[in-house]
This record gives C-alpha cells, structure tokens and sequence, in this order.
C-alpha cells in the first residue's frame, strides 16, 4: 500500500533534477512502469493492495479497477510521450514531474477510504495537472490553464463543502421521533446512542448509515456531484474540458480524459455508496442519471458541426463521463441483477466495463490524434484530409479509437452501452431509455460525421516543418518512432483484445467493483426480522449479492 | 419423377388421332382468325378483301425466303421471333384450347402463362432494340408501357377467376366451374370479360390501342417493332401474333360461356365458331373505331385495371356476405 | 469532541463569537466595494484572520483547549494571513495594475447584490437543521453568504487577481461551515486541505504572472476569444 | 459446424495474414481471396451438413464476450442463408481477383480491401449463426462496419465519401434506434439465447410482440433497403468496387431479411395487421423501387434500385407467409414464406451477376453512365449473354431462376385470396397486383438497360476492353446456378421447404415435410414445362435453319443500307433510341409518383446563334431524400448550431453590439453582452455555469417535494423517484417494484 504510494516519488525527484532531458523522459517511463509493476503485483500478491478496511488508505475492488487502469494508462501515455518530444517550452523537468506527481495523487485518490484524504488528493491531482495543460504557451494555452484552474478550483470547494454536509450528516442528535417516518424511526430505536463521533471513512459511514441525518447525506451528494462533476466534465459544468483538450498535447489529453476524470468519478463514487447504505440510491441516481442525459445531449450538440477535432474529443469525453454517470445511476434505480440474465448484464458491471474501456479507447483515440496534429499541424478538421492515406497505421488506429468510441462492436463499450439499455429495459425507465438511445445516436452520427473526413479522402496538402534533421521537410520524420506507435497500436490491441476475449479474472475485478455499487441491504442484520414488514421498508438485495464483504 | 405425376388431360382410349388432331387444330387455326378479322374489315370498306387463305400464303412465302440482317444486329436480334413464338407454343399447352382442359396443366400454371407472354415480349422488344432504328425504339418504348399497365388488369382478371373456383390451375378456373361466379356475382364476371377484351386487345395489337395496318411508323406499336424482320423470321413474328390471339381470345371464351362443357366434336366446332365471332367483332371493332391517341390508351388500360378490380371486390364481397 | 461541543457556551464568548462573524460579513462587503487591488488582499487578510480565531474560542467555549483548535488556527494564520496575501502582493506589485476597472457588475450594484446575498444565505439557513448544536447560530449563514460573495466575486470580476480573491473567499466560506464539524476531520486532513488551498493559490499566482505576461496586464476580458463555431 | 468454425478461422487468418502481406505485391490480395473462396466453401458444406444431419444441436463457445459466452448454431434458416451467403462470395472473391488487380491503387490499398472482405464474409457468418442476441448484434455492426470500409474504397472520390457515410449513418441509426432497444425487450422477456427468447415469447401478449415486430421491421427495413428508408442504397451501391456492389446487394442487403425472418420465427403468429402492413411495405417499396430505377442513367445506381424492388418482392412474400401463418393456412404461409426465401438466394445469384456483368461493363469502357453506351454486345458478346439471362431472370420470366421464387409468392397471394378469412383476401389482393406491376415495370426497365447498353451501336467512340477470362468464368457460374434453379426448382424449394415449414410446424418432423412437398409439388411440372420452351426454341431454331437454307444477307457495314429507317437514309448512332427516351413514357404516366425534372434548352429567334445547343434532360430525384432525409438531417444540425451559438438568427452579436448605442437601449444591449459571453465561453459565465447548475439542483430538489416544504428541512422526506406517482415511498424496495412492474408489463418476464 504505502509502496504504491510512494513508488513515484523518487522518480518525481530524478525528473526534476537530472541534467538531459532524456534522462529525465526516461526516469518518466521507469516511474510509470514501476508504478505499473507494483499494481500488478498487487493483483498477483494481495497483500500490496489490502490494508484495515478501517483505516485511511485502502485499495478496495472499486479503488483497485481504478488505480490499475490509471497506471495503465500513464505508463502508455509516459512511452508514447517519449517519441511525441515536442519542443518543450514549459520548463520540462516541471511538466514531467507533474505527471508523476498526478499519477502519485491519483493513486491516492483511488486508496483513500476517507473523503477528507479523498479530497486533498483530488485537489492536488487538480493542481499536478495544471501545468500540463499549459504547455503550447501563448495566450490561448493561458486561457484553457486558468479556465480548467478557476472552474476545478471552484467544483473540488463545492466538493468539500459537501464532504462536510456529510460529516454534519453524522452529528445528528437523537431526533424526536414524531417528525420521523417508521424506517428512521425504527433505525433509530436500534442504533447505539452516543457514541463516538462516526469517522470519515466510507466503510465508517455506510457502517454508521442508519444514524445518518439523510437530509444532509442529500445536501452532501448533491454538492458533491455539482463538485466533482465538474472536475469530470459532466454537463454544463464542462466549459473547461473543450478548452484544455484542445490546449494540452493529445497524450496529456488522454491522461485527463481517461485518468483524471476517473478521480473525480470515484469520488462521486464514494458518497453514492454513502447514499446506497441509507437507502438513498433511487435519489443519487435520480440526479446521476439527469446529469448523465444531459452530458451526452449537450455532447453531442456540440459535436455537430464542430470543426476542431480536439474539441470533438473533449465533447466525446463529456458524452462517456455522462454515460458512465447514467450507468450508475440505474444501477441505484434498481437495476440488480435479473434472475434470467445474471450478474454480467447489471447496469453496475455495464459501469465498470465502460470505465475500462474508456480508458483504453481514450488511450487509442488520443494517441492517434497525437499523430495526426503531429503530421497536420492543425486543430482544425478542414486541414485535415486523407489521414489514412499519410500514416496508414496511424489512421487505422485513429479508425480503431473512433469506432471503439463511438461503440461499435466489437468493441467493449458496445456491450457496456447495450447492457445500460437493458437496465433500463428492465426497470421500466423508459424515458432514459429513449432519451439514452436518441442522445448517444447524435453523438454517434456528430463524431462521424465530423471525425471520417479526417481519414478519409485524397491526402491535403502538409504545412512545411521545419524537421529536426533538416533535410526532410515533411512530417514524416517523426512518427516512424516507435515509442509512439507502441502504446498506440499496444492501446488498441488491447482494447481489442478485452473485447473479444475477456479473461475470467478481469470479469471477477469488474465484478467486485460493481457489486460496491449495487444497493444492499441496509443493517439488515441489526433490524429484527419482525420489524422489517413496514411496506416502505429497503428491501433486501437479491440473493447472490455480496453484502459488505463486497468491497475491501 | 415428378413429370410422372403430370396431370396430362389427354383422352383416354388413344388415341393418338385425337390429340393429333387437336394439336394440329390449334397450331392451324390462328392465321384463318386473322383473316375473319381482315374480310370483315373488308366488308366493312366494301371490298372483297384477301382470299381467306390469304395469312398461310404469306406464312408459306415467308418462309421460303432468305433473311436480310441489318450489321448493327446480334444474334439477340435472331433470338427474338424464335424465344417470342416457343414461348407462345408453351402457353398453349396449358389454356384449355380444344376442349375443356388443358394438355399440360398444372396448379399455378396461370403464371407461367402470363410471364410466358411477358417472355415472348421481352425478346421481341429486345430484337426491336438491336437495330439501333429510333423508330422500333419509340415502338419498343410504347410496347413495354402498355403492357406494363395491361399486366396488373389480367393478374386481377385471374384473381377473380381463382377466387370464384377456388382453383389454381387455368383450365379448372374456367369452363362449367365459373357457372356458380356467373351465377352469384354475374356482374364482376361481366368486368372481368370486358377487361379480358381490352386486354386481348392491347396484348393483341389492335385498334383501339394499336393499328396494325397504319403506314406512318411514328403511331405504331408492334409493327414497327418488327419492321426489321424478314423472311421465317417475320413468319414466326406473324403466326406468333395469330396465335396469341387465338390463345386469348380461348382464354375469354371459355371465361364468358360457362355454360358450355366443350366436350367432344360439338364443343371443338362451338369453341371454332365463338372464336370466330370474336374475330368478328375485333374485325367490327377495327371498322368502326379509330385507333386512340396514345396517351388515351393508358387511360383505357387503367380503366382495365379498375374494372377487374372492381370486379375482385364484388367476388371477395360476395365472398364474406 | 461531540460532548464538548453541545456543552453550552457562556455568554460572552457568544457575544465575541457572533461579533467576528459579524466582521466577517462586513469584510466581504468591503472587499466587495473596494476598486483597488492591494486593499482587497488585505481586507481578505484580516478575514483571515478573524476566521482563524474562531477555532479557538469553540474550542475554548468546550471543556478543555484541544490541539486541534490550535493547530488549524496557526495553520491558517500562517498560510491564509501572512503566506497568501504576500504572494497575491507581490504579483500585484510586479504587475503594476492596482485596479479593478469597469468590472461585469458594478461596485454599488456588487454591494447591493452581496447585501442580497446575504439576506438570502439567513433566509435559507434558517430553513436548515443543523445536526447538533453549532458554535453559534449565526455560523452557518454567515458560511454560506461568504461563499456566496466569493463566487460573485469571481464572477463578476475581470482581473485575474480578483477572481484568485474571490476564490479564497469562498474557500473561507466553506472554512466556516467546516468549523461547525471540527471533530469529525482529523487534523491530518484539515492541513491537507489548507496547504492544497495554499498550492492551489500559489500556482494560481504563477498563472496569473504568466497572463500578465502574455498580455502585460491581467485582464480576463482579453482571454476567451470566440471558440465555438457557429 | 466444424465447417463453420473452420471457415471462421480461415477467413480471419486470411485477413491478418493479408494485412501483414500489404507490402508484397498482390500476395496480400492474392491470400485474402483464396481465404475467401476456402470460407465461402466452407459455409456452403456447412450450409449442405445442416440438411444431411439434421440433429446438429446449438454450439455454445467456450469464448468469453464481456456479456457472458455466445452460442452458435445452424438451424434450416440460417443454413439457407449461409448457402446464399458461401456461393455469391465464393464468386465474388473469384471475380475480386480479376478486379483489384488491375486497380491502379497501392497493393497495400488492395491487400487491404482483400481483408476486410474476408471480415465482411466472416462477420455474416456470424451473425447468421448467432445462437444468442449479443453475438447476433456483433455480428451486424461488423457487416456493417465491414461494409462501410469497403463502400468507401474509392475515397478520393467525395460521392464514395458521401455513400459511405450514409451507409454507415444509416444502419448505424436502424440498430440503435430500433435494433438495440428491440433485443433490449426481447432479452428482457427471454434471455440471451434465441431458443429462450422463443419459448418465452410464445406466452406474451400480443401488444408486446406487435410493437417488437414493429421495432423490428424498422431496423431490419433499414439495412434491407423497404422504400421510405432505403436511401442508402442508391447512394452506395453504385460507389463501391463491383465485387462489393454484388456482395452488398447479394447478401448484406439481405441480412436485414434474415434478421426480419429471424424476428418473426421467435414472435410466432401475428396479428393479421403486421401482416398487411408487411404487404404493403413490400408493395410500396417494390413499385417505387423499379420506378425510380427505371429513371436513373447510371447503370449501377439503377442496378441498386432494383434491390429496392426485389427486397419489395421478398417482403410480399414475408407478408403473405406471415398471413397465412396468422390464420392457420399452411399452405398460403408456405408458398409465401419459401417463395421469400428463395427469392433471397435467386436475388442474390442474378444480382450478383448483374453487379459483375455491369462491372464488366465499367472495366470495359469506364462509364457507367448507360446513354454513353451501345452495341456492346458484338465487343464482349459472352458478358452480354450474362447480362441478358440475369435480366431475364431478375425480371422473373421463365425459364430462369426469378421466375420460380416470384410464382411461388403468386400461388401464396392467390392461395391467400382464395383461403384467407375476412378482409385478408383484399390484402393479397393489392400484393397480387403490386408483383403484376413490378413485373411489368422490372421488364420495361431491364429492356432499357440491355438493349441501349449492349444492342445497337455505340453511341459514343468509347474504347471497349477484353473482359478478363477469370470475370467471364466467375459470372457464368453464377449464370449457371441461375439456369439450374429455374430448370430444376424442386432441388430448391426441397431444400427450402423446412426452413420455411419452420415458421409454419416447429420443430419441422419428416411428416410435416411430406405434407409440404405435396404442396410445392407442382415446382416439379414447371420443369418439364420449362424443358419443353427450350426445345420449342431449338426446334423453331432448326426449322428457320432448314427454310433459310443459307439464304443470309447481312447489310454491309457502310451504313448505306443498314437498319431500315423508315426512308431515312442518313441514320447515325446518335439517332437511336436512349434509355431516357425510352424510359419517359413510363416515367410521364408515373409523373406523380416520381416528380420527374425535365430541363430543356431551345434555341431561340429563326436563326438561332451556334452557341446556344438544344439538350434535354431529364432526371428524377429521390424523395424520400430529398423530402424526408435530407431536411431532417439540415434541420438538426441547424437546430444545434442554434443552441450552441445561442441564437435564433444565427446572429453573432458583437462587441460592438453589447454597448449601449443609439438604437440599443440597456436591456439590449445587456442580453448582447450576456450572449457575447456566454458564445466566447469567458470563464465568469464558465463559473456561472457550476453556481447555476448547484442552484438550479437545490431548487429542482425542493421544489419537488412540496408537501414536505424542503428538502433540508425534512430529514426523511421520500427521496424522488422515476415513477410517476409521487405519494409512493421510495424506500420501497425498487428491485422488486421493477419485477413486478416487468410482471406486469410483460407478464411472464421473470420467471424463476
């Protein structure tokens, strides 16, 4: 645990002090991959991820997907960095050091059971990647920095603001039970009274969760979703992604649109299990799923007609975030597990694997874009014709990124999507259903629409650059480097590969995560089993799900 | 083998005089129908008209002659007559002609009847089209036009015959088995004779649709479709026209006189004579009125269709009451 | 920690308590009217430093001093009294811009409109039922008015600066609310949280010294070129 | 199935193998095809094994998807469509050869273009083997995702560009708007596999299978090409290589009928309006379809139109299967539903084959454009032979194979207006004469194109190629099977009969099938029939032989005495008849259907200057594009740019415009200001933003609760739920409500 910490730092310390740069980009891919190689032993050896369910820092199933796929994804990102070795204009040895220390503090992010630490890690994961974004310089750079600063600045001090609606939520005195319903009441009467304050922790609260005041846990979610929304670029809190996507280098963009947002994902994640335990999950998904809608609409209303690629990638990144959200949110609307499908078709699972496959996609899709802005030099689409024909392998993967984006089989978020709208098939929620289906169906035709001409089409004219070896004055020069087409290629062979063949323990983490987020029971173990006749009563999940032992 | 399980209508106690005798009927009996049709156009004019042999004698000269091919033409310009007439040859074994079945009748032949005709004009039209002359493309054009608003009038015209016998097979839909329609909807029966008669005439040639005899090409139809041919070739085109007419003309007989059993020698000369009175009366019909603008004529054919279909929605009424 | 803060509190420290919150709210309509840049700073210094005197007097206000009040308490003097201010000075100084011109919202209208906000923050919280009982009743609208005033400063303001400002208000503000659950973080993460405030100001402070770079002075209105295309 | 899954793996190691070959010449090309032939061969042997051993049960891979392992099987449908699939392939991956070798593109663009056609064969093996609903959709997305990469081929060409988009935007819409949902219901009620969806099914209510067959035929019409959706194919078709042009319309077409006949198995009998409704679809779709194709001058692009109609004739067929299977009528619902089904399987031999003659025909001279051609038939006589047997067959006259499957759906319609009860009969009736028509115009139409395409003479000095051994050899393959099914149609419909008998009996016993070869008996006589046209045509061709006795003359080639022209002695090849002259009179009589556009120039003044030519053109424009698609498409990007610039006039205020001037008051001039800022994105707005959603969200969240006067205030306030009544409590179990409510929508749906 502490090693999976700690493994960056040192490598933090070598980026800023070695004298070449190549030195340092090397110590970036070493950190990345010992980060890597601890996360998987981690798989392998258990015992590297667990900790005391109680303390602050634990690597939960949940955390555990997580913090494996950001690792991932910053090992791809640090090689295929390597090669893309533009002229760095931000002092390097800061800009590098800041990728470590993002990845360091999103590691945290995914570890920390407590929301406090949860919060401060997503504050400095916000202030790690601040400098990244600003790395073209010029006023245009300047203005995505201070957007993407301002607005995250804002949305993590709403967060915290609802971090401590939750910690009033524990104070609650003993309330007069005339102004209670029979289930707070009755939880009420079970629970011990004056005890210790309840800590911070998730498992502490959902453990604690019949003492919970639910007004303030609805306040708290509230804020929080507002909060760490737009950290992750929900709809309309998003202003900032378009900006800093098309400000930051493509690989930096994949790390926000497959790493960063995650944090911020996890986060809302944590105070929905909150919501869970006290029963609160149709409210938390009510509001997921709302956002959520509305992230694809506003999406893919911004996709249409959109001239600038990188901006479209943002939109697409709003328009998964906003998936994934939904995703979620059906799963708090009831949709567990069926008795004629099983686990594998439940709206969490269907979360969890559009997670993964996010991240890859987002990998594949960036890294192409990286590619292409290298060739063409521009961000706009009009420049950009005949990719396919420039950079063969490049625009084959540039093709993968966007079918495996835009979800098409066999591509994984194929399945996530088609369960979602099987959840929502399932517990009757036809609106989403329609609403869901119609707003990922404009996305689809907006990125194609939009992204195809970019691959297709007699090659357009490349603006001369000025190669570093002179004498050939095309762009050609730089991409046979193979440290970009590895993670690339490597990205999209994997997201492939997951797809078509998904190995059974990779099924078992999807599933330890989803079952975090799937609603249980709550405290039927303490409530007698005479009392829980009361028709508004949280019903007991269906058999099969794993209680508390879940998770942790 | 299936061919084994054929339901071959042939008189039982051999014979093969009979069908011979039949057969040759038949095959013999078109051009003397075109000649009814010429000598009462003829009397009509008040001329004496051709000798009444006169369509074998040109039969017999045509095909002693030679054939003059234009070079812009191909072998599909040969085909024409020859798949037209096979094709017209075939039909005739399944209308009930002589009598009152037909030799090679099977379910569902009444399709194949009409695709035959359709192949027959397909081939002509394609022979027209390889001489490369504007004018036998103008008459192709129009051929293929009003056959194609004549097809859906007779594929109603069969409709109702099926669904008053409740019989697929073209000779069991016809004959005594239509007395019962005749008797319960005789109105639709009457629709459906009268569209049989503008269809006979269309697929036919005759005037009002088409003008075989006219001598400016811009009006024709057929005729100048085939101005090219020469020798058998416009014998098989000739006869083939007669024949059509014959196995039409059989078709609408034998829709129009249900009381008729058409057994044995007095059915055969009945059969002989009620086509020569339609000959009769295309040949009034031709002396009387002029050929139609064309564009009238598909107004004439659409009033076809909505006949026959009215006449489908009388039997299916009539039918559910 | 719970115990001692539903002990009931003597009267005058009340007093004391409800007096700087009172003060609070004054500041953030002073920082509201003020043009120039150097006062706003300094006027959201002494907030500071009143806020980071109210651990202590709940904390006095329970049975014994705990550590705890006293550390947040140094902590936020040290960062948000002395640190922050400094940096925010000294980029002033170097940028040679002392004023807010022409802001989005007027200074009258901001004040009017801060007064608003703050009728509307009681008006809410006295709808709110604060699980247990708090330092004073006052806290909780003051917290929520002084977040408040701080988006609108950062709203409604063009320089980069002001808005650095307006953001630290709002962080005050949510400060105050977080007072009011003092047991429930643990120390580690109160510090956690004032040193990321500290970072997230001081690498704000190295931007806004790269806008005044680019454009030689700080303004915002010169970012934001068109972006979408119609 | 050991055919199958070997086909699978050899075309997938064509397709890497291809790719990894691009740069060795046409190795990679040369792989892919021979891949591709082996595949093709190997669904045909699995095709065959499913009628040898008919007890080869459902095969569940060991092959974990991210939803769980899929199950392949082969019943008699799907068998019959991987026939039809292993032997247009195996042609076309033959005829690709000859194709893409003489492309002037890179080899890696032909190697490439060799794997995907690989993955294309492949992924419709797949999808029409899918035992289960998941490998079913992936197996669609990837036809159509195959088929899009293929359609854009030529992507130097902006049409290509164009046609490809649409394809991909189209199918892509069908299944998410309708497929997706449609097997969401259908997996909801039954499962993943299809044999559970099946039983399941059979106990629904009928509103339910309605609306999923509604659904359906939404979807599946999409990628089948029924008329007001078939855009696409008009727009595709005739960009793609030729190969893909056949395939397309061979057999991806076709596999929206699979999926369509796949539905209707699992629904079971109907409602007799779905199959009404199905008729005349099919009728629609099949008239307007050869109208428009009889008013295009492109030879491909009429070809593709064409597929409009003959998906028409198969949905008739559907339609009159699907009657007879409501009311009980086993011999109606037989000839309709095999008449369909072969129709499936003649579609894509003599489609495939006019596909490939016109490709031939585009190779040979580089148009298309069918008013530029003539007298192609002396240059390149065996291709038109091709040509002429498949338009004579696709226009379903005899002895070919067209005309077999359109008789088996005739005897269904008039079977059906003899048999079926109530109003029904009227409904074959309008299918009757729909076909007539079709008929008819299908004739006119492939008239058209033959005689000005390959009799006559050449219109325009167009330099006329060799056609390669290897396309003439592919085609008349396909030529034979052609003939062979027209002459010999009891080995077809035996072989259909139980795929078919499967919509009428299931499980399909020997008993049953006697019972139906009674019924498609008289397939038999149409053979002797048959037999008998062609040796009329030989003995009438020997009689003409014996009378002319050599008496030939052929008109010399001066032109002096060519073609008789009605006393004109100067005819020119300019003078022939075009295929928009002779299309007209159809079009003018159809004028209100179609909207034909005529465009004349006159010259004008008695002595007219040499400048001004007189032309006259016509052409026909699609509606459903140019009235339906097209606007819809403008509209919705006009209705985005309109929210994302925030603005109804598509006015872009200005800074100018956000300050007070003489004709701007302050209201004004602050709602510009506002817009300017919100449009350029500055960060206060951008903060605004998250106060407004935070505010927006409390307020939402009191507000709905009004009895409860706040959320805050009321510490056990329900929470909001989804559901329309708001008095229900929300700790209510909402697992089991969604049980109960699925009990009660779909009563069966969860079972234990």
């Amino acid at each position: 645990m502490i090693l999976l910490l700690t493994v960056t730092l040192p490598f933090v310390l070598l980026c800023l002090l070695l004298p070449t740069s190549r030195l340092r980009r090397v110590s970036l891919v070493a950190g990345c991959a010992a980060h890597f190689a601890v996360i998987l032993g981690s798989w392998i050896y258990p015992v590297l991820a667990v900790a005391n369910p109680g303390t602050l820092l634990a690597l939960d199933p949940l955390g555990h997907l997580f913090v494996t796929l950001i690792s991932l994804l910053f090992l791809a990102t640090s090689i295929f960095f390597v090669g893309y070795h533009q002229k760095v204009l931000v002092s390097q040895r800061v800009f590098l050091a800041c990728m470590l220390l993002l990845l360091a503090s999103l590691t945290l992010v995914c570890a920390a059971q407590h929301l406090g630490v949860l919060w401060v890690a997503l504050e400095a994961a916000s202030l790690a990647a601040t400098p990244l974004i600003y790395f073209r310089l010029g006023p245009r750079a300047l203005e995505a920095t201070w957007k993407f600063l301002l607005m995250n600045s804002v949305g993590i001090a709403l967060g915290l603001l609802g971090i401590f609606c939750l910690g009033l939520s524990t104070t609650a005195p003993a309330p007069a039970a005339t102004t209670l319903s029979a289930t707070t009441a009755e939880v009420a009467e079970t629970a011990p009274h004056g005890e210790e304050g309840i800590g911070m922790t998730v498992t502490a609260l959902r453990e604690a969760a019949p003492r919970l005041d639910i007004a303030w846990v609805r306040a708290a979610f509230l804020l929080v979703l507002v909060g760490f929304g737009t950290k992750m670029g929900l709809a309309p809190l998003h202003s900032w992604k378009p900006d800093a996507y098309a400000e930051a280098p493509p690989p930096i963009a994949a790390l926000f649109a497959g790493g960063v947002t995650l944090g911020a994902f996890l986060g809302i994640l944590r105070v929905f299990q909150v919501c869970l335990a006290v029963g609160q999950g149709p409210f938390a998904s009510l509001w997921m799923t709302a956002f959520g809608l509305l992230s694809i609409l506003v999406a893919g209303i911004f996709i249409i007609g959109n001239n600038d690629y990188r901006r479209i990638l943002a939109y697409t990144s709003v328009e998964h975030m906003g998936i994934l959200v939904l995703a979620v949110g059906l799963a708090g609307l009831g949709g567990t597990q069926s008795s004629v499908l099983g686990a594998q078709s439940s709206p969490a699972y269907a979360a969890m694997l559009h997670t993964l496959h996010n991240t890859l996609n987002k990998g594949v899709l960036f890294f192409a874009v990286g590619f292409i802005w290298r060739i063409y030099k521009s961000n706009r689409i009009s420049d950009v014709k005949g990719a396919l024909h420039h950079h063969p392998i490049a625009g084959v993967i540039f093709l993968g990124g966007l079918c495996a984006t835009t979800a098409l089989p066999p591509f994984g978020m194929f399945y996530s999507e088609f369960a979602i709208i099987l959840a929502a098939v399932q517990t009757h929620q036809w609106f989403i259903l329609i609403g869901f289906i119609v707003t990922i169906t404009i996305c689809f035709v907006g990125v194609m629409t939009a992204m195809l001409p970019m691959a297709f089409g007699a090659p357009s004219v490349l603006p001369v650059t000025e190669g570093s070896d002179g004498a050939s004055s095309s762009s050609f020069g730089h991409w046979r480097e193979p440290t970009m087409l590895l993670p690339a290629a490597g990205m999209l062979i994997l997201a492939l590969a997951l797809s078509l063949y998904q190995p059974d323990y990779v099924t078992r983490a999807l599933h330890a995560a989803a079952d975090q987020l799937t609603p249980v029971p709550v405290q039927t173990a303490e409530i007698p089993a005479g009392v829980t006749t009361a028709p508004d009563r949280p019903n007991t999940a269906p058999a099969g799900d794993h209680l508390e032992e879940g998770h942790l | 083998m299936n061919l084994l399980a054929m339901t071959i209508h042939l008189p039982v106690p051999g014979v093969a005089a009979v069908v011979t005798a039949q057969v040759l009927g038949v095959l013999l009996l078109p051009p003397l129908l075109m000649s009814v049709i010429a000598k009462t156009k003829a009397w009509f004019g008040g001329r004496d008209g051709p000798p009444w042999l006169q369509p074998y004698f040109d039969l017999l000269k045509l095909f002693r002659k030679g054939a003059v091919y234009s070079h812009t033409t191909t072998w599909v310009f040969r085909a024409g007559p020859i798949v037209s007439l096979a094709a017209l040859l075939t039909a005739t074994t399944m209308i009930p002609v002589l009598g009152p079945n037909s030799w090679l009748g099977f379910k569902g032949d009444l399709i194949l009847v009409a695709y035959l005709f359709a192949l027959g004009r397909m081939f002509t039209v394609l022979a027209a089209m390889d001489t490369g002359s504007a004018f036998e493309g103008m008459g192709s054009a129009r051929e293929v036009t009003f056959a194609t608003m004549s097809e859906p009038a007779l594929f109603l015209c069969l409709a109702v015959l099926a669904i008053s016998t409740g019989n697929l097979q073209l000779d069991d839909m016809l004959g005594t088995n239509l007395a019962g329609a005749w008797h319960s909807v005789g109105p639709a029966m009457l629709l459906v004779v009268g569209a049989l008669f503008i269809i006979l005439l269309t697929e036919c040639s005759r005037i009002p649709v088409d003008d075989p005899l006219t001598h400016l090409e811009l009006t024709m139809i057929h005729e100048v479709m085939v101005l090219d041919h020469s020798g058998p070739d416009f014998a098989y085109i000739t006869y083939g026209a007669a024949l059509k007419f014959t196995l039409l003309g059989s078709l609408l007989v034998h829709a129009a006189m249900p009381q008729v059993a058409w057994v044995g020698l007095p059915g055969a000369l009945l059969w002989l004579a009620a086509l020569m009175a339609l000959a009769l009366l295309v040949g009034i019909i031709e002396s009387t009125m002029a050929r139609l603008r064309l564009n009238r004529v598909s107004l004439l054919l659409a009033g076809a269709t909505v006949l026959s279909g009215l006449a489908v929605l009388l039997v299916l009424f009539n039918k559910l009451a | 920690m719970l115990a001692a803060l539903t002990h009931p509190i003597p009267d005058s420290l009340h007093t004391a308590i409800d007096g700087a919150l009172v003060l609070v709210l004054l500041l953030n309509l002073a920082m509201l009217a003020t043009s120039r840049l150097a006062t706003c700073i300094r006027l959201f210094s002494f907030q500071c430093l009143v806020i980071s005197v109210l651990p202590i007097a709940a904390a006095t206000a329970s049975d014994a001093i705990g550590i705890h009040g006293f550390f947040l308490m140094g902590g936020t003097v040290v960062l948000k009294v002395f640190l922050i201010p400094f940096i925010l000075l000294r980029v002033i100084r170097t940028g040679d811009i002392q004023r807010e011109v022409q802001p989005y919202l007027g200074f009258t209208g901001s004040v009017v409109v801060g007064a608003m906000m703050i009728g509307g923050a009681f008006a809410l919280s006295s709808r709110l039922v604060l699980p247990g009982q708090a330092m004073s009743t006052l806290l909780i609208p003051v917290a929520i008015s002084t977040l408040l005033i701080g988006l609108l400063i950062l709203v409604s303001r063009y320089k980069a600066i002001t808005q650095v400002v307006g953001y630290l208000v709002l962080e005050n503000g949510i400060y105050l609310f977080g007072l009011s659950l003092l047991h429930a973080m643990p120390l580690l993460v109160e510090l956690g949280i004032l040193l990321d405030v500290f970072v997230g100001v001081f690498v704000m402070a190295i931007v806004v010294y790269h806008i005044r770079q680019e454009f030689d002075h700080m303004d915002t209105q010169n970012l934001a070129p068109m972006k979408e295309p119609a | 199935m050991i055919f199958l899954t070997s086909s699978l793996l050899v075309l997938l190691a064509g397709a890497v193998l291809a790719v990894l070959l691009a740069r060795h010449g046409r190795a990679g090309l040369m792989v892919s095809l021979v891949a591709m032939v082996l595949g093709s061969a190997g669904y045909v042997a699995a095709a065959v094994g499913r009628w040898i051993d008919t007890a080869a049960p459902p095969q569940r891979l060991i092959w974990p998807l991210p939803l769980g392992a899929p199950t392949l099987t082969i019943d008699y449908l799907s068998a019959w469509f991987l026939l039809t699939l292993g032997l247009l392939s195996a042609v076309v991956a033959v005829y690709s050869w000859s194709y893409f070798s003489v492309e002037t593109r890179s080899t890696r663009a032909t190697a490439s273009v060799g794997a995907v056609l690989c993955l294309l064969v492949a992924s419709m093996g797949v999808l029409l083997c899918a035992g289960d609903v998941i490998l079913f959709l992936v197996g669609w997305e990837m036809t159509s995702l195959a088929a899009f990469f293929l359609v854009g081929f030529h992507d130097e060409d902006p049409a290509a560009r164009h046609g490809a988009w649409t394809y991909l935007i189209a199918t892509h819409l069908s299944s998410a708007l309708f497929l997706v949902p449609m097997f969401a219901l259908l997996v909801a009620v039954g499962g993943w596999s299809f044999a559970g969806i099946g039983a399941a099914l059979g106990v629904q209510d009928s509103t339910v299978r309605v609306l999923i067959f509604a659904l359906g035929l939404a979807g599946f019409g999409v990628k089948a090409g029924f008329m007001p959706v078939h855009v696409w194919l008009p727009l595709a078709h005739p960009v793609a290589p030729t190969p893909v042009s056949a395939l397309l319309s061979g057999v991806v077409v076709k596999i929206g009928i699979y999926g369509l006949l796949r539905l209707l198995m699992l629904l079971g009998p109907l409602p007799g309006s779905c199959g009404t409704a199905m008729i005349v679809l099919g009728a629609v779709s099949g008239v307007l379809g050869v109208l428009y194709a009889l008013a295009q001058h492109d030879i491909k692009r009429l070809l593709a139109y064409h597929t409009v109609e003959n998906i028409g004739i198969i949905g008739i067929g559907i339609g009159v299967g699907m009657l007879g299977q409501t009311t009980g009528h086993p011999l109606v619902a037989l000839l309709g539903y095999s008449g369909a089904l072969l129709h499936v399987l003649n579609h894509a031999l003599f489609k495939g084959l006019l596909f490939l003659s016109a490709g031939a025909v585009i190779h040979a001279t580089g148009t298309g454009q069918i008013d530029r051609l003539g007298g192609l038939a002396k240059k390149t006589p065996l291709n038109a032979l091709l040509f002429l047997l498949a338009a004579v067959a696709i226009c379903g006259l005899p002895p070919l194979n067209g005309f077999i499957s359109e008789w088996l759906i005739y005897g269904g319609l008039l079977g059906g207006t003899i048999r079926l009860p109530r109003a029904l009969p009227g409904v074959a009736v309008v299918g009757l004469a729909g076909l007539a028509l079709m008929g008819g115009l299908a004739l006119a139409c492939f008239a058209k194109v033959f005689s000005v395409v390959f009799l006559g003479s050449p219109r325009e000095a167009l330099t006329a190629h060799a056609t390669p051994r290897l396309m003439l050899g592919s085609m008349s393959a396909l030529a034979v099977l052609c003939l062979l099914i027209g002459l010999a149609p009891s080995v077809a419909t035996d072989l259909i009969a139980p795929g078919a008998a499967a919509f009428v009996v299931t499980p399909y016993s020997t008993s049953a099938a006697s019972t139906f070869d009674a019924i498609l008996a008289p397939a038999g006589h149409l053979s002797a029939l048959l037999a008998l046209l062609l040796a009329l045509v030989i003995i009438l061709l020997l009689v003409r032989h014996l009378m002319i006795r050599g008496q030939i003359v052929i008109t010399a080639a001066s032109g002096r005495a060519g073609t008789w022209g009605c006393g004109y002695p100067a005819l020119t090849p300019r003078i022939q008849y075009t295929a928009s002259s002779f299309a007209w009179s159809l079009i003018r009589s159809f004028r209100r259907l179609l909207w034909p556009h005529k465009h004349l120039v006159v010259p004008a003044g008695a002595f007219p200057s040499g400048d001004i030519r007189a032309e006259l053109s016509t052409h026909t424009n699609d509606i459903a594009q140019t009235d339906i698609f097209s606007p819809f498409f403008k509209g919705a990007a006009q209705l985005a740019a309109m929210i994302r610039t925030v603005s109804l006039s598509g006015h872009v205020p200005t800074h100018a415009d956000a300050a007070i001037g003489e004709d701007r008051g302050p209201f004004r001039t602050g709602w510009y200001s506002l817009l300017s800022a919100v449009r350029r994105g500055s960060i206060q707005v951008c903060v605004v933003y998250v106060a407004a959603t935070l505010v927006l969200v409390f307020m939402v969240e009191t507000a709905w609760q009004p009895r409860s006067g706040g959320a805050l205030v009321e510490r056990t306030a329900p929470a909001i739920s989804m559901s329309a009544d708001p008095s229900q409590p929300t700790a209510r179990p909402t697992a089991t409500r969604g049980a109960d409510e699925l009990n009660h929508v779909l009563p069966g749906a969860t079972r234990p």
